[in-house]
């Protein structure tokens, strides 16, 4: 089972894909998907507490994720 | 000051494009017959940052999110500063020095209103709305640039 | 944020004209590869005040001494908020409902400075220059509006 | 003798006039000249404290007119 990912900007570059497959099984915690994104190749390169997006919303750690939820990484923004 | 009449309902109106941002346009779709003043506000690329001269900048989003974000925060505007109409435009691709890459324009019957609707917008949209930017500079080299410095 | 360079010196550009303003001009005279933020007012007419329906308003000036003022607040700013970049432009004669009647820009490298400035600009502009305006009622009647509520 | 004063807005109404020549003798202060247009055709609708100007800048009541100065009458700016 893997759950696809949504990249951008530095986080793009850090796992060289704009979306990865993530090996975790749902349901599950928006943290577990972050601890298995870290043992992929570029994994290392995440900040200690980056910001994740469930559905096109902030999500915390502890948030639930489901099979067909849509999950993004979010670098720190830089707009304006 | 009188009590003015209860502000009309606007839906606010964000974007994100690629080609150059038209402000008149942006001013024209806040502008009404009940509005006395107008604030806006226009981001442009520096010449220089953190002390290196920079040729551009490539803006990236995560356009949904991004889009549902700026509508976000432009009712926040709106239920903060009652009967403010905010128009959002952010500019995606990549832009040179001088161009801007985004626009924001606050309506109201009175300025106080109309100019700290405008200052929440651009802070707000600062720190969450999901958008990167690219530095190219002089020497050919790029980086993703961290406004907090957050280690990447 | 690191250190920017100096601030050009930059001479205020402010105008007394009849025509209807261009934003975009203004904008244009303030912006520059240094500016990272442009913050801007417009001033319009609105078409209720104190709960009176508004057909125009005229607006007459002291012209030379208004420009004066004008040039002041404009260094007053640029001395408050080193580097800012500061044009202001009043219309005169009769203008309708939704015309604007002021606009200001204020270019800095950082948008706080450039929307402070702004502020700064127009607050004071609105207790200092001698600038005077006529409204026009729907009932045919006329007022010389004074803000503060002055016996006359 | 006396002095040209400029009148604008509802003080140009007031005095029917765009200059009012004020029957004072210069040298003299801001506050002689404002007590003299009180006396004059309209001089009534001025209020208590009215700003002056004196060679296109504020002027205190205590300062001094000399001929040759420009002296205005600036009713309650509204400018904006």
């Amino acid at each position: 089972m893997s759950l696809p990912v949504l990249l951008f900007a530095s986080y793009a570059d850090a796992f060289g894909a704009r979306t990865v497959q993530v090996p975790v099984v749902a349901p599950c915690t928006v943290a577990d998907v972050v601890m298995a994104m870290r043992l992929l190749p570029g994994g290392d390169r995440l900040p200690d507490k980056p910001l994740v997006a469930l559905n096109q919303a902030y999500a915390k750690m502890t948030a639930a994720v489901n099979t067909g939820d849509e999950i993004a990484l979010i670098p720190p923004v830089a707009g304006g | 000051m009188t009590a003015l009449p209860p502000p009309l309902p606007f839906e606010p109106a964000v974007a994100l494009i690629t080609e150059p941002i038209d402000l008149a346009q942006l001013i024209a779709s806040v502008s009404h017959a009940s509005v006395g003043a107008i604030a806006s506000f226009l981001g442009t690329v520096r010449e220089l940052n953190d002390g290196r001269s920079v040729t551009g900048i490539d803006y990236e989003a995560y356009e949904p999110m991004a889009h549902r974000e700026m509508l976000a925060i432009a009712r926040e505007a709106g239920q903060q500063f009652s009967g403010v109409r905010v128009s959002i435009v952010h500019r995606l691709g990549t832009l040179t020095v001088s161009e801007a890459s985004v626009a924001i324009a606050c309506a109201h019957a009175r300025r106080a209103p109309a100019a700290d609707a405008m200052r929440l917008v651009i802070e707000q949209l600062k720190v969450r709305v999901p958008i990167w930017k690219r530095e190219h500079y002089t020497d050919g080299e790029w980086t993703w640039v961290d406004p907090m410095g957050t280690p990447r």
